[in-house]
């Protein structure tokens, strides 16, 4: 079980949130072309090691954010609003 | 021979250095890597094959699963490849001249609300006219079948019918890790352990060998078994899967008197369990959300099937959770495996098997063995590749989405 | 072995009885079920569970491997627990067990209770180092938890007669506690194992209760605690290790610190003790005993016994150096007579009652281990500290080290001065003496699971070369004590036995540390309080009014309302036949509501719906579908405008949790350029459909003021109205084909405003209708349930929703546009006609294009919902169909279990196609 | 014997969600939010701060994220007030008086029983007077406040779970007023 800092409620327990896979993804349009709208839907970073993904605190306030965490320990090096950059996690 | 120890062989495998080079070689010991290897020279007498294990052979699900095995698949695609492996293992103890403990004492999937009805009975049509064996049991009929489940009406989600696949079971895990390994073995494989792959050698587009922490070994074609770290094994060869990697849990318990005759599983009320030949109930759930490779999951997860199953098993409340794990599962969006070849040629992927691996074990290695004896993939697989992430001709096996209005 | 004195743990005026295998014996308020059996001379406890060989108690803790018995009666009854780690109460019911339990069905009457708790330092252990480490944490004011597993403080303390500050060290372990007490940021739970490590210095913990027998039902007897600390201290000390020889696994084979710890603690003796020690704190046990009066004689493994075996012979102890045990001899009944020795070229036999083992300590890491990012910081001896000098100090600066990093001062300790001080460190290695005669099968590594240095011998020779094959192949070390007293053994013997290889090591241990009960984990999640349940507004009089419920998600919704003695189907077809020709009322409150406001709205919903919402004038409502990104049906509802910059979404029962998250992922990770907020109001509102030709007249009634005209509130008009004297909504949709208004009204007024409509509706008849006759009616009309009648792959297209699509972009565009989705051969809703009007296909029932196809037959499509229609005369239903809306007019057939159904593929929409009815 | 007080709240009053104007997530995203939040001010007379309530003149302004408040009232205040504040153009105003309904739980045991089914920390130094959270309990997702020093606290949760809450709650209570808080 996780504990995850919500930057905007604090620390929470795992079940609290919703996991939103990897982060900085951009939306790459409607106009994509094929290759570039499957890599899109279906396709995603898979690091062993730090890994920058999405939560969301659905049973807080609701906020979507980052967090950086070591897919092969679980430790957590920080999380950070989506207005913020990866370097102001903590 | 004490009796819980098994009839394990006198005589398993050898330990051999690696040689310069194979006619192929198979990344991964698992299940699905050794199952391949022993295809490979049985079926296609191809015997000059290394099967290379970063650990020890089996150590990813192969001992991190609960060992259910059925073909109840909705999809044809699915349903046959399922089917093809359900029919090997009817035959695979005899085969292999090992007892694997497999026991087809049926698999029960119960259903609590009328959406659940409908997937279920769908499912048995399609299965039925698919020559696969399906039956729909109401709620007593399910009483009748496995009176140890809680059928009354007045719990929170009382059982409204089940599916039953009377040819599905459970097997011993470790003796078919034991049994592959040793009969590839038998056959001129080499099953090489503690030899971590850290990358590729290629001529061009083309791969021409493995770097691991044994040295340089060559290849004439190479397939990529490695379930959860198929993604870093891809990644080496240069180019991604669409697999995300997070924990499965699974759980047992200490060993209690034979009172479960067939396995469980419940979608509506998350759990799956059966009792193994030793008396330990071994249970399982939906996996863990996030990627992970760190095999260890969340426990609120193990406390909410444990839940689940008291539900429908309340004689349980005082039996000890003795141990628990967590295997990494490779899923692909779709919830199917991926089979085939991948953009660097002579390179073969045989992943994302998810939550469905060890039942599938044989059929998966005779597939894949076709496919790395030929150089194309097997018909049964076809559908199974890479290319169709991009064509968007998925393989939804989520289960055929069930929600009311 | 029999009790001579009260020990420090039992209180010789609380005498209590207990039951054993049907037998009645007395023992002590503080006896364990092992020490209650021992000072009743009960030596047989259980049976080997592969050769049936008797087994007694081995130990006085947690590495138990032998004594396992089953508690309690009836539904309470708990399999397997360890006679060391059972507590005694009076009453206690007992029998002895191999290594399986027995499950009994029953009531079980006991509670097992969760709590949180949330600390910054969390100490694991209360012996010295944990009580010392738990003490300087806390004089600062953290707040400290310090779990200890067994009922007293001091852990070692207890058995091993130690010296601090001059006094016995007992006194010390009073005032440290009585310390500890004292502070009110400190709890200190004892009977409380830490079971499971978690993610970010989370750890589970388990307490056991004072229990009764019979168990009462309010008071719980386990609690299981989760805790987060910000800093975890593992003191769990270390283990004694046996040494593995022939016939080992005798009863009377006991570890030599647990012969200590009987006689300190319950005042326990055996009468003869053969000590075999491989270090110096063997000895403890022999001085101990000796000046109880008991015989004991010494076998140590060194071949220089040093100065405290010097000490042993001249107080009169017979000692053997060079020695070891080769071999035990036992009775008739199988229980330990004597042990075999060899001391160099001597070989003799000395009977005794008890063979007491000191192999050296072992550090017990199974908490820490299962941490990858060693986050805990482990000390005294569980870090390999051999002396209680060190211990103490390392508690000490590891307790004012965690204090110190969250933030908490602390003055400073003043060290405890030991002494004389043991020196508790392994000694000799020593794992297993050889079988004289060479037969390895009854030298025993795992006691438990039988396993012998053979089973490891054949391991070997079968090419297992990883200590985790070893163990699958064995079975070597899982056993109920995690191993505790196995594991290494095996390892160690093995890594022996291959020579000149490398170290096996010690297979990976998983948690959790300690068993757990089901019961325990599953907590107040049972029964009733399983999982949450919802309920609307109306519920009560749904249940007044006899309603049959389906689960739907965690929502309790009306399927049907049957009347004495209606059967389901009748009650369906009358619900149908009343919205049909008369008047009847639904509950639909659980439906899914979403207020998306700001001057972006209107956009932000364009961008979300297939069609185009921005369009919507106030006051109108548009039935509107939305797509997940690969194109497939995700949710359809109705959208209302009540405002330029404010609209009124409802979504299915099932989605309203994820497309409210949709749309606020959608709104903060993409479109935070978009002025536009989402609040989820399905709760504020109390939904209630009147649908019927005479919907018009019951809603006129309790809304005397509102024009309900066609002209005046036409079809998909929404409108502010004052409902049975309360304010509120009212919109022109019909889920059924009929004319119908939808009532919204804030949900406190709900129950009020369902009965006022009901007494408008009583004098027209109006009947409650529920999911059943929802289904029916809206297959009449071809409207899809989403995620019934479409499947994970099906589109909008497919769904015959390619009307909605509007010239705009939208989420999921991209999709429907791939190639897949122009195939002709795709799954699409058609509607289907059996050719026997009698006949109802079962809802999943597929259909085949060939019926004479031999098996695997080629499935063309499958039926997605089915009824009998009251209105039709007939049997009807919607399916998903390959190619189908090419096929419409065909034949296709449905092979059922005992016969095939010709079937014929029509148009969904099978009532009032030019959609008269529905303006009434 | 631990004292316990659980009760729901009879007149909870209007409900009325605010949420201020301007693009983004943080408070500083743009002008637009520091006017509008300007405006609230002068409104409401105070807002909270980031997890707390603010209790002016007989209402209680709950923080429930970057962009939203919940504001209680009496429920006679409660239109008057939605008219108030849309008149600021503060942003999105919405009428929850019925999407939530309340609980007052207090007395010595309060802290344990929320223990027993909440992860959150209700120690004095993490959570006090004022503090607020929107988490869940026994799986049943609830707004919390602490309202007094004794501690008292008030849940809101949707109308739907509230038995099922209650009777949770009254279900550890039960084990709690038996003697196993030790």
């Amino acid at each position: 079980m996780l504990q995850i800092r919500c930057p905007w409620c604090g620390p929470r327990d795992e079940p609290e949130f919703r996991y939103g896979g990897e982060a900085h993804l951009r939306f790459p349009g409607n106009e994509a072309d094929p290759a570039a709208w499957a890599r899109f839907l279906y396709y995603r970073d898979n690091p062993a090691g730090a890994y920058r993904e999405r939560w969301v605190h659905t049973a807080g306030c609701r906020q979507w954010f980052h967090v950086i965490r070591d897919t092969t320990s679980h430790r957590i090096l920080g999380s950070y609003r989506l207005d913020e950059p990866p370097e102001r996690a903590r | 021979m004490p009796e819980h120890a098994f009839h394990n062989p006198d005589f398993l495998w050898r330990n051999p250095d690696p040689k310069p080079s194979y006619d192929v070689i198979v990344v991964g010991g698992g299940l699905h890597g050794l199952a391949t290897g022993y295809y490979l020279a049985k079926n296609h007498g191809i015997a000059n094959v290394a099967v290379v294990e970063r650990a020890w052979l089996g150590s990813g699900n192969a001992v991190r699963n609960t060992t259910i095995i059925r073909s109840n698949y909705l999809r044809d695609e699915s349903a046959a490849l399922y089917e093809h492996s359900l029919k090997l293992w009817e035959t695979l103890a005899e085969a292999l001249d090992y007892d694997l403990l497999f026991d087809q004492r049926g698999v029960l999937q119960l259903h609590h609300s009328q959406a659940d009805v409908r997937s279920g009975t769908r499912l048995v049509h399609a299965l039925r006219l698919n020559g696969i064996d399906a039956e729909w049991l109401d709620t007593e009929s399910v009483k009748e079948f496995c009176p140890l489940i809680n059928t009354s009406q007045d719990i929170r989600y009382p059982v409204v019918g089940a599916f039953l696949q009377r040819r599905g079971g459970i097997a011993r895990h470790d003796a078919v890790v034991f049994a592959l390994a040793r009969a590839a073995n038998r056959l001129g494989v080499d099953l090489i352990q503690d030899c971590q792959v850290t990358g590729f050698e290629k001529a061009g587009d083309r791969v021409t060998g493995i770097v691991t922490s044994k040295g340089r070994i060559g290849a004439g074609r190479i397939g990529l078994v490695g379930a959860g770290r198929t993604p870093l094994l891809a990644a080496m060869a240069g180019f991604p899967v669409p697999i995300q990697s997070s924990p499965l849990q699974a759980l047992v318990s200490e060993i209690v008197d034979q009172v479960l005759n067939c396995v469980v599983m419940s979608s509506g009320v998350h759990v799956y369990l059966s009792q193994a030949h030793k008396g330990e109930l071994v249970m399982g759930a939906g996996r863990d959300g996030y990627t992970s490779y760190a095999q260890r999951g969340s426990f609120h997860i193990i406390e909410q099937q444990v839940a689940d199953a008291l539900q429908l098993f309340p004689l349980f409340g005082r039996i000890h959770l003795l141990r628990t794990w967590a295997g990494i599962v490779d899923v692909a969006p779709d919830a199917s495996p991926i089979i085939g070849p991948t953009p660097v040629e002579n390179l073969f992927l045989n992943c994302g098997w998810g939550t469905g691996g060890f039942k599938a074990t044989p059929g998966s290695g005779w597939v894949f063995a076709d496919t790395l004896a030929n150089g194309r993939p097997h018909p049964l697989v076809v559908p199974f590749g890479l290319d169709r992430f991009e064509r968007g001709d998925l393989l939804d096996e989520h289960g055929a989405a069930a929600v009311a209005h | 072995m029999r009790r001579l004195r009260p020990g420090t743990a039992t209180d010789p005026a609380k005498p209590l009885s207990f039951r054993w295998n049907g037998t009645a014996f007395d023992a002590l308020a503080g006896d364990t079920l092992a020490s209650g059996l021992l000072a009743n001379g009960v030596r047989v406890v259980g049976s080997s569970v592969s050769f049936g060989r008797p087994r007694g108690v081995m130990s006085a803790g947690l590495e138990e491997a032998h004594a396992f018995a089953q508690i309690g009666e009836g539904g309470a009854s708990e399999p397997l627990m360890r006679a060391t780690t059972v507590d005694l109460h009076h009453g206690l019911v007992a029998r002895g067990l191999s290594t399986k339990g027995t499950l009994v069905q029953g009531d079980d009457p006991a509670r097992f209770e969760k709590r949180h708790g949330h600390c910054d330092v969390l100490v694991v252990g209360g012996g010295p180092a944990g009580l010392a480490a738990a003490w300087a944490a806390s004089a600062g004011g953290a707040r400290v938890i310090l779990v200890e597993t067994t009922a007293r403080w001091g852990g070692a303390l207890g058995r091993d007669l130690e010296l601090i500050d001059g006094a016995p060290a007992l006194a010390w372990v009073d005032r440290i506690t009585r310390d500890l007490a004292a502070r009110p940021e400190v709890t200190a739970l004892r009977r409380t194992t830490a079971a499971v490590s978690l993610d970010q210095n989370g750890v589970v913990l388990v307490e056991r209760l004072p229990e009764t027998t019979p168990p009462d039902r309010i008071r719980p007897i386990r609690r299981l605690w989760q805790v987060r600390a910000r800093a975890v201290v593992v003191a769990t000390g270390a283990l004694e290790r046996g040494v593995v020889f022939q016939d080992n696994d005798r009863p009377g084979v006991m570890l030599a610190s647990a012969v200590r710890s009987y006689w300190h603690l319950h005042g326990i003796a055996p009468a003869t003790v053969v000590l075999f020690t491989t270090n110096d704190d063997g000895y403890r046990t022999a001085f101990d005993l000796v000046e109880a009066g008991v015989l004991v004689r010494v076998l140590d493994a060194r071949e220089s016994i040093g100065p405290v075996g010097e000490q042993a012979r001249a107080r009169g102890i017979e000692v053997l150096s060079n020695a070891v045990v080769a071999g035990t001899r036992a009775d008739q009944a199988g229980l330990l007579a004597a042990a075999r020795f060899q001391a160099g070229r001597r070989q003799g036999e000395w009977p005794c009652e008890v063979l007491a083992v000191a192999g050296g300590y072992q550090p017990l890491l199974d908490l820490p281990a299962q941490r990858p990012d060693q986050s805990h910081r482990i000390v005294g001896a569980a870090a390999g500290q051999w002396s209680l000098a060190e211990c103490l100090l390392d508690g000490l600066d590891a307790g004012v080290a965690a204090a110190e990093a969250v933030g908490f001062g602390s003055p400073g300790p003043t060290r405890p001065v030991v002494g004389p001080d043991w020196d508790r460190s392994p000694g000799t290695t020593l794992w297993q003496v050889p079988a004289p005669d060479g037969d390895e099968t009854r030298s025993f590594v795992d006691l438990h699971r039988d396993v012998t240095v053979a089973g490891l011998d054949r391991a070997l020779g079968a090419g297992v070369r990883s200590v985790e094959h070893l163990k699958r192949y064995t079975l070597a070390g899982t056993g109920i004590e995690q191993g505790k007293s196995a594991k290494a053994a095996a390892g160690a013997i093995a890594s022996d036995r291959l020579g000149s290889e490398k170290p096996l090591g010690v297979s990976t241990g998983r948690p959790p540390t300690e068993p757990i009960a089901f019961a325990l984990l599953a907590g107040r999640a049972r029964g009733d309080l399983f999982e949450p349940v919802r309920t609307t507004p109306a519920h009560p009089a749904h249940v007044a009014a006899g309603a049959v419920f389906e689960n739907v998600g965690q929502w309790k919704r009306p399927r049907y309302f049957p009347r004495p003695g209606e059967t389901m189907a009748e009650a369906v077809a009358r619900e149908a036949r009343a919205v049909r020709t008369g008047v009847a009322i639904m509950d639909a409150s659980t439906l899914g509501k979403i207020e998306v406001q700001g001057a972006d709205a209107a956009e932000f919903l364009d961008r979300l719906y297939l069609n185009r919402l921005s369009s919507l004038k106030v006051g109108r409502a548009r039935y509107a579908a939305m797509c997940r990104l690969d194109g497939t049906v995700f949710d359809d509802g109705v959208v209302m405008r009540l405002a330029p910059d404010r609209f009124f979404v409802t979504t299915s029962t099932g989605h309203a949790a994820s497309v409210f998250e949709w749309m606020e992922e959608w709104r903060q990770t993409e479109w935070p350029d978009l002025e536009v907020w989402t609040t989820s109001t399905t709760e504020q509102w109390a939904t209630y459909a009147v649908a019927g030709p005479q919907a018009r007249t019951v809603v006129q009634s309790v809304a005397p003021t509102c024009d309900l005209s066609r002209e005046g509130f036409p079809f998909l008009g929404v409108r502010p109205a004052t409902i049975a004297g309360i304010a509120g909504l009212l919109a022109r949709v019909s889920f059924s084909g009929e004319l119908a208004f939808e009532v919204m009204v804030q949900s406190r007024h709900g129950l009020a405003v369902w009965n006022a409509l009901l007494e408008a509706g009583t004098p027209l008849g109006m009947a409650r209708y529920g999911l059943e006759a929802l289904s029916l009616l809206r297959a009449e009309k071809g409207y899809l349930i989403v995620g019934q009648d479409t499947d994970a792959d099906t589109s909008p297209i497919d769904a015959g929703l390619g009307w909605m699509i509007s010239d705009k972009d939208f989420l999921g565009r991209r999709s429907l546009e791939m190639a897949t989705h122009r195939r002709s051969d795709r799954k699409q809703l058609v509607g289907f006609l059996p050719s026997d009007p009698a006949i109802v296909l079962p809802e999943g029932a597929q259909f085949v294009a060939d019926p004479t196809q031999p098996k695997p037959m080629t499935m063309i499509g499958h039926v997605t919902t089915s009824h009998p229609s009251p209105t039709l005369g007939r049997s009807f239903g919607l399916a998903l169909v390959r190619g189908g809306r090419d096929r419409i007019g065909h034949i296709v057939h449905a092979p059922l279990e005992d016969r095939t159904v010709a079937v014929e593929i029509v148009d969904p929409v099978f009532y009032d196609k030019a959609g008269a009815r529905r303006d009434g | 014997m631990a004292r316990l007080r659980f009760e729901p709240v009879r007149d909870l009053g209007a409900l009325t969600a605010v949420r201020p104007a301007g693009r983004g997530q943080g408070p500083e995203a743009s002008g637009a939010r520091a006017r509008a939040l300007g405006g609230l001010v002068a409104a409401l007379g105070a807002l909270p701060g980031e997890n707390r309530v603010a209790s002016v003149s007989g209402r209680e302004v709950l923080w429930l994220g970057p962009d939203e408040f919940l504001i209680a009232s009496s429920l006679e205040n409660g239109s008057d007030l939605e008219q108030v504040l849309r008149a600021t153009g503060a942003g999105a105003v919405i009428d929850l008086s019925s999407n939530w309904v309340g609980f007052d739980l207090a007395g010595d045991g309060a802290r344990a029983v929320l223990a027993s089914g909440c992860s959150i920390d209700f120690h004095p130094r993490s959570f006090g007077v004022g503090s607020i959270a929107q988490t869940s309990m026994a799986r049943v997702p609830i707004t919390i406040w602490q309202r007094s020093p004794e501690p008292s606290y008030r849940i809101l949760v949707r109308p739907s779970l509230a038995s099922y809450l209650a009777a949770w709650v009254a279900d550890a209570a039960g084990s709690l007023e038996a003697g196993s808080l030790e």
